[in-house]
């Protein structure tokens, strides 16, 4: 009953994400494309969180729909002035791209397909890795993980109880470095994006 | 009625990417770029974490696709500051019109 | 996995409780500024205090015409309420009303919340541009420039108590703080004191209320991305926004009043950890302690005068945001210091005097 | 309890940091912190001295009877000195000096150790000798555990420490230096009323008074020629005070100089004493009796020691502007009054006088010599030039540098008691000479004697009171110079009868006690008495305010009494035997044996010499300048090369001119051209060099080098100009590009892979 009821959640993601997927190309207006990427992306949140991946899941939806996505629609609209909400590709370009794009889907899926190097053994699913959490949050720490099958049962909480066994490395620089481009780029975005007048129209 | 396997969420990823790659592609609109550009990035992070739940990638592809999460929304900002400054020295936004620098 | 059936059920009386809270705090409203100006508020509509005002308000919006604008992008204006309604709503699934009665025990609870609340502002930027209408579009634009800027300082508000809960489990911050009412982050350092603060002020800024809504500000914006929107379609709209008060109003009072727990443990000899009626009380506890939190918001509503929106703005990143990464570099000292809290010094027993499991135990 | 000076020396430094910080905030409450600072310090010196007094009681003993008890005694008696009158009482200390044994075990076994205090911290180690302690440690291992490594920081050779040492002469300085500070701090606060820096005067003050204080109380000549620099550094500010005078600033220039000259001399000395005995310390370099030590006499040689002693004394030349270093001093003049007061009364020129009584017994008898000889021809020539000084403060001072000259000569012949003596009732007096010249400054707007005249109406108080000040100086009976200038005439006589080949020099004290009284009165007269000179002047004098006539009246009675009341016959000790308590056996010993003691019967014949010459002096002055008898430009047109010699102050800046600047000048030129010739020169030959060899590696750079850059540049600019159109700035081309690109790779990695 119950694992019936999550395939059926689990189909209905799977379509979330991906017919807006392709609702996003094919559609015209810039603005529907926006909305439509909202879809996708809420989906993609949702098959994380289905993954058992609810921190990642929560941020997708706060920073890539609350925050990026916002950003692009405040993009479209302070943009999208008359001619350019249409704006088409030629014909050309579709068969062009499609074809491209559907070989290359092709060949992706049927690298998926192979089974050569798709061992099950070799995949298994190693369930969800509830008290991630503090995990994540370690490993930004510096913490890196012990042991990446999770030895812990998987209901426990994630106050910390036992502390990492060694300090290493973990994701301490990528982390810092993150941050201090975090911060360039708003600087940097800041800057590009500051009140300029607005030069005359080019003649050349 | 899909039954979650690590190949489906694969292949979820792999249309995902199809659809960024055409959204690209097939846009003229330099914002229709870059949710195309923000597809592809969704599509990755999907198979990052698929990997760490179904693979040996563990915890790491959880971190890997929220430091893509995080860069995208870095890069979200500053592509639309270029958009802002191109549609400002351009008035237009279409990127077949943005080809200054060709040879 | 999140058991399925469970959550089906919790969804719909979590759908009854927000379509009912959200009746009860209009007519609240309604008397509250009625009182504040001094006269009665409704006094007619089902007895004495017009408590059925709210209903017969439904009613009327049901009968009304479902208008769509001829220039309106049908599919995002007739999808808008819903996006709006859905954000706030999906909210409340991590919210938990005692102790262990939540829809989802998350273990990044508070964070799932404010990630789903801020879906809310594209259903009102969506609103705001398919209506068709240079008000709209305005109030739209405002609206999402300021919910995105107030949603920095408010998450960073929310980060300072955690830091200092250690989780982002809201059962299990709640539960930190049982005990005398000291053991309340509100009071557990002074930094924690203004931190609330500050986040009673973003949170009424995020859900669009006096003197922060520009959005719908009706002397310069008709009624902003309100404005083509009638009957159903705009009741959504306010039941998200009562609901999205409650559910801010709620990760206040976990944060930082003690969550369900009275500010007096008089249950200290029966021990009430699993016993419903315990839990109950609690519930009366929580649901106080937020009334009253949207009480202060609805007060500041009718005594407040509106701001400009280039003073909310300035009000945000100018002061809010350099205070609230102050006050979380203050508190991450403070952590150093007194690593125990200030009546840590007086042992676990006065800490959590219940002796009540700190995690809540599952639903 | 020593504490209690170095509490005293330090509370004007915090004084004048306070000020010195909050100076801008405080304004005129500077005046009020540096006054209480002062005044503190006084309270401090004043308990201290009577501290002092109660712990070595022998102090209070007539002079000179704790080396040659027997004779003293009798010597006293046969003099007949009104000084001597209390000669029981004197026995009677004695007595009690023997039933203290236990409290001062010295003052019965003939030589006595007038230090009460010493302490020091050390500041940096020279030389790292070995002392006992560390070498009783190391033979000695297990004693370790009993000294601690406090213990270990005693003073060792070679250890450079700031420090404090207490005896009857710091005591009686610190007494006299506060007092005057006092009085001139209060007076300043009337006179520099209506001044701008008013603040920045008194934070100057405080540190002048700091560093003389300091200097005073320090145990080491290391201290020492700090707070000699530091002195002089207050001096430089004080005087420039006026810097917007160019005289002033130049007057500032000049003394700062001068002193750096001497102070050459005197680092010379402190090196040469370094590198002979290895140790700053006093209480190292002299015996407790005040006797060189004979350990480090012993590894000394004569000729060092006098170089290192002349060295020291040239120090003390420029401070104490003797014979040819003087010139600074009366131009220092340019100054405020209060800051002259304190230059020529308690600080600055005191400090010169006080090293020579402090290292007195370093001085070997060539030292002495030299010593006594510039002595003396300093006191003559300077009291020559004020005799036809027209400035009241002019004459002042060059009667301050004739009377160093008394303290320096009297010294140099042993006379360690009378110069002393000396040294503190002419800081009393001359303090109170320069504050009522002050005064006189303030009421009259005027420096110019001859614009004064019949002052006395116009401000009494000054008048009466700068009378007793003309009347110690010229050293008559019963006031305090009297006694001290008797007591160095009394000893310049003992010194001339066993040593007759310097007869000459020592006629000179004699003949300028008579030049004293006449320039004394003659700047009296000129000044109080007589016919108003100048109208304009004379209508607008007036006297001045009680913030300056009380300092006034004050030292007026200390200038008076200052060398005790020994004509009353109390049992009161006098100055002398105060300063006498502590005169270093060296004073008393080899040329000098006995010489004080000859001096004691001596002092009759020496107090009717040096009265009647001041008698002769002031008759004089009388004659001409009160009763007109005499006219003085009579006398000037009957001598004019003599006065022409005196106005222009013996051609002292004439002939340095000639001799130092003008040769340095000269070099200088010299050495210009040589720069401008032969350096200048080299370096255009070698830069015109460079210049060709540079147009020869420009021409190579050009072809070659160059060349092939370009040639380089040329080729890759052509492979980009045929590569450019690949660029076609077409976006969504790339991205085609990119993802054909991509399935072309996959594919062929298919094809190609075989499992």
């Amino acid at each position: 009953m119950s694992l019936l009821v999550s395939n059926v959640l689990f189909t209905c993601l799977v379509l979330l994400t991906a017919v807006p997927a392709v609702m996003v190309v094919i559609t015209q207006h810039i603005v529907r494309a926006a909305c439509w990427l909202l879809l996708s992306l809420a989906g993609a949140a949702g098959l994380f969180f289905f993954l058992g991946a609810d921190f990642v899941g929560a941020t997708q939806l706060l920073i890539y729909v609350g925050g990026t996505l916002v950003l692009v629609i405040f993009g479209v609209m302070l943009t999208a002035t008359g001619p350019f909400v249409n704006l088409r590709a030629s014909s050309g370009d579709w068969a062009m791209s499609v074809l491209v794009g559907f070989s290359l889907l092709a060949i992706v899926t049927f690298g998926i397909a192979q089974p050569t190097w798709f061992n099950p053994a070799m995949f298994e699913d190693s369930g969800p890795t509830r008290a991630s959490t503090n995990r994540i949050g370690m490993a930004f720490l510096g913490f890196p993980e012990e042991n990446p099958t999770p030895a812990h049962p998987a209901e426990k909480e994630d106050v910390l109880v036992d502390p990492p066994k060694h300090v290493g490395v973990g994701y301490l620089l990528p982390f810092e470095v993150i941050s201090v481009h975090l911060v360039l780029v708003l600087v940097g975005a800041a800057y590009l994006a500051r009140a300029k007048q607005r030069p005359k129209r080019e003649t050349a | 009625m899909l039954i979650p396997s690590l190949q489906i969420y694969l292949l979820v990823g792999a249309v995902l990417f199809t659809t960024g790659l055409l959204c690209m592609v097939t846009k003229r609109n330099a914002i229709g770029v870059l949710m195309g550009v923000e597809l592809i990035l969704t599509a990755s992070n999907i198979n990052f974490v698929a990997f760490s739940r179904y693979g040996k990638l563990g915890l790491d592809g959880q971190l890997v696709s929220l430091f893509v999460i995080v860069l995208a929304a870095g890069e979200a900002a500053i592509a639309l500051a270029i958009a802002m400054n191109f549609y400002n020295n351009f008035e237009t936004i279409d990127v077949d019109r943005a080809s200054n620098l060709k040879g | 996995m999140i058991d399925a059936i469970w959550v089906l059920i919790a969804a719909v009386l979590l759908a009854t409780f927000v379509g009912v809270a959200a009746m009860v705090y209009i007519w609240m409203e309604r008397k509250v500024s009625g009182r504040i100006q001094d006269r009665l508020g409704p006094t007619r509509v089902g007895g004495r205090f017009g408590w059925l005002q709210s209903l017969a308000d439904g009613a009327k919006l049901i009968q009304k015409e479902d208008l769509v604008p001829d220039s309106a992008d049908q599919i995002l204006f007739r999808l808008a309420p819903y996006v709006v309604m859905l954000g706030s709503f999906v909210a409340f699934l991590a919210l938990p009303f005692s102790n262990g009665w939540v829809a989802v025990n998350l273990n990044i609870a508070v964070f799932f919340m404010l990630a789903v609340m801020s879906v809310e502002v594209f259903g009102v930027i969506m609103a705001g541009y398919s209506s068709g209408s240079k008000w709209s579009l305005l109030g739209g634009m405002r609206e999402a420039a300021q919910v995105v800027s107030y949603e920095i300082p408010m998450a960073i508000c929310v980060v300072i108590p955690i830091m200092v809960a250690g989780t982002l489990n809201l059962n299990t911050i709640a539960n930190q703080q049982a005990g005398m009412f000291w053991n309340w982050y509100l009071f557990q350092s002074p930094i924690l004191f203004v931190t609330s603060f500050v986040y009673f002020t973003c949170a009424t800024a995020s859900c669009k209320r006096a003197p922060f809504d520009l959005a719908e500000a009706e002397s310069e914006l008709v009624a902003g991305f309100l404005t083509e929107y009638s009957g159903m379609r705009w009741s959504f709209f306010f039941l998200a926004e009562y609901a999205s008060m409650f559910a801010v109003s709620g990760i206040f009072v976990i944060l930082f009043l003690g969550g369900w727990n009275g500010p007096i443990p008089i249950w200290y000899g029966i021990d009430f950890g699993d016993v419903w009626i315990g839990k109950f009380f609690g519930l009366l506890n929580f649901l106080i302690k937020s009334s009253l939190m949207v009480f202060v918001m609805m007060w500041l509503r009718w005594t407040l005068p509106r701001l400009r929106i280039d003073q909310v703005m300035t009000t945000c990143l100018k002061y809010l945001l350099p205070m609230s990464c102050g006050l979380l570099l203050l508190q991450a000292i403070w952590q150093v210091i007194f690593p125990n809290g200030l009546v840590g010094w007086m042992g676990p027993e006065v800490f959590n005097p219940g002796g009540y499991p700190l995690d809540g135990g599952q639903p | 309890m020593g504490l209690i000076w170095v509490i005293a020396t330090l509370v004007p430094l915090a004084a004048f940091v306070v000020q010195i910080l909050f100076g801008s905030v405080l304004k005129r409450a500077n005046a009020y912190i540096a006054t209480g600072a002062i005044g503190f310090s006084f309270f401090l010196s004043t308990m201290g001295m009577l501290w002092y007094a109660s712990f070595k009681p022998g102090v209070l003993s007539p002079p000179g009877h704790h080396a040659h008890h027997e004779e003293v005694v009798e010597g006293a008696g046969a003099a007949g000195h009104a000084d001597h009158s209390h000669d029981g009482e004197a026995g009677e200390a004695t007595d009690h000096g023997h039933e203290d044994a236990g409290h001062d075990s010295e003052a019965d076994h003939g030589p006595v150790n007038p230090v009460a205090f010493e302490g020091s911290i050390s500041w940096a180690t020279l030389i790292r000798g070995e002392d006992t302690l560390s070498k009783v440690l190391r033979e000695n291992p297990a004693l370790g555990d009993l000294i601690g490594p406090e213990d270990l920081r005693e003073e060792g050779p070679g250890v450079v420490s700031v420090g404090y040492r207490i005896d009857n002469i710091t005591a009686l300085m610190f007494f006299m230096v506060t007092l005057i500070a006092t009085c001139i701090h209060v007076y300043s606060m009337g006179y520099m009323d209506h001044e701008p820096r008013y603040g920045r005067f008194f934070a100057y003050l405080s540190l002048f008074c700091f560093s003389m204080l300091a200097l005073v109380v320090s145990n080491n000549f290391f201290q020492v020629f700090m707070c000699w620099e530091l002195v002089g550094l207050c001096s430089y500010f004080l005087i420039g005070f006026y810097y917007e005078k160019k005289s002033a600033s130049c007057a500032a220039n000049k003394a700062f100089i001068t002193n750096r000259i001497g102070d050459v001399g005197f680092i010379v000395g402190l090196m040469v004493l370094f590198s002979t005995f290895g140790t700053f310390s006093f209480s190292e370099i002299f015996t407790p009796e005040g006797m060189l030590n004979p350990e480090l006499a012993a590894k000394a040689d004569t000729f060092w020691l006098t170089v290192a002693g002349i060295g020291i004394f040239v120090g003390c030349v420029g401070k104490s502007a003797q014979f040819p270093l003087h010139v600074w001093l009366p131009d220092a003049m340019e100054g405020p009054t209060p800051v002259s007061a304190l230059i020529h009364a308690a600080t600055m020129v005191a400090a010169g006088v006080y090293l020579i009584a402090r290292s007195f017994p370093l001085f070997t008898p060539e030292a002495l010599l030299v010593i006594t000889y510039i002595g003396g021809i300093t006191l003559f020539v300077a009291a020559t030039i004020a005799i036809v000084a027209t400035d009241i403060k002019k004459a002042l001072a060059y009667s301050t540098v004739s009377q160093l000259g008394y303290m320096v000569m009297v010294l140099g012949i042993g006379g360690w008691i009378a110069g002393l003596m000396h040294l503190i009732t002419h800081a009393f007096f001359k303090a109170l000479l320069f504050l009522c010249s002050g005064s006189v400054i303030h009421g009259t707007g005027t420096q110019e004697m001859p614009q004064m005249g019949g002052l006395y109406k116009k401000m009494p108080k000054t008048a009466l009171t700068m009378l007793v000040g003309v009347l110690c100086i010229s050293g008559f009976p019963l006031t305090s110079g009297f006694y001290s200038k008797d007591a160095i005439i009394a000893q310049v006589l003992a010194y001339g009868e066993s040593n007759p080949e310097h007869t000459f020099i020592l006629l000179l004290p004699g003949i300028s006690a008579g030049i004293t009284a006449f320039y004394m009165f003659r700047l009296w007269f000129m000044t109080f008495v007589g016919t108003p000179r100048d109208k304009h002047v004379h209508d607008h004098a007036h006297e001045s305010g009680d913030l300056m006539t009380v300092p006034l009246v004050i030292l007026a009675c200390c200038a008076f009494l200052a060398a005790g009341v020994p004509w009353l016959g109390l049992p009161i000790p006098s100055l002398e035997s105060f300063i006498g308590f502590g005169q270093p056996a060296a004073a008393d010993s080899g040329q000098f044996a006995g010489l004080t003691a000859r001096a004691h019967e001596l002092h009759g014949v020496a107090s009717v010499v040096a009265s009647g010459c001041a008698l002769l002096g002031t008759v004089l002055a009388v004659a001409i300048y009160w009763k007109g008898y005499l006219s003085p430009s009579e006398a000037q047109r009957q001598f004019p090369r003599v006065y022409d010699l005196l106005i222009n102050k013996w051609y002292f800046d004439e002939i340095y001119r000639y001799l130092a600047v003008r040769p340095a000048m000269a070099f200088g030129r010299m050495v210009a051209w040589f720069d401008k010739n032969v350096i200048d020169g080299a370096l255009d030959g070698s830069a015109d060099l460079t210049v060709r060899g540079s147009n020869f590696e420009g021409r190579f750079d050009l072809g070659i080098v160059d060349g092939m850059v370009n040639w380089i540049g040329s080729t890759f600019f052509e492979t980009g100009v045929s590569l450019k159109r690949v660029q076609t700035g077409w976006l969504r081309g790339y991205v085609v590009t990119i993802a054909l690109g991509a399935v072309a790779l996959v594919a062929l990695g298919a094809f190609l892979y075989t499992p």
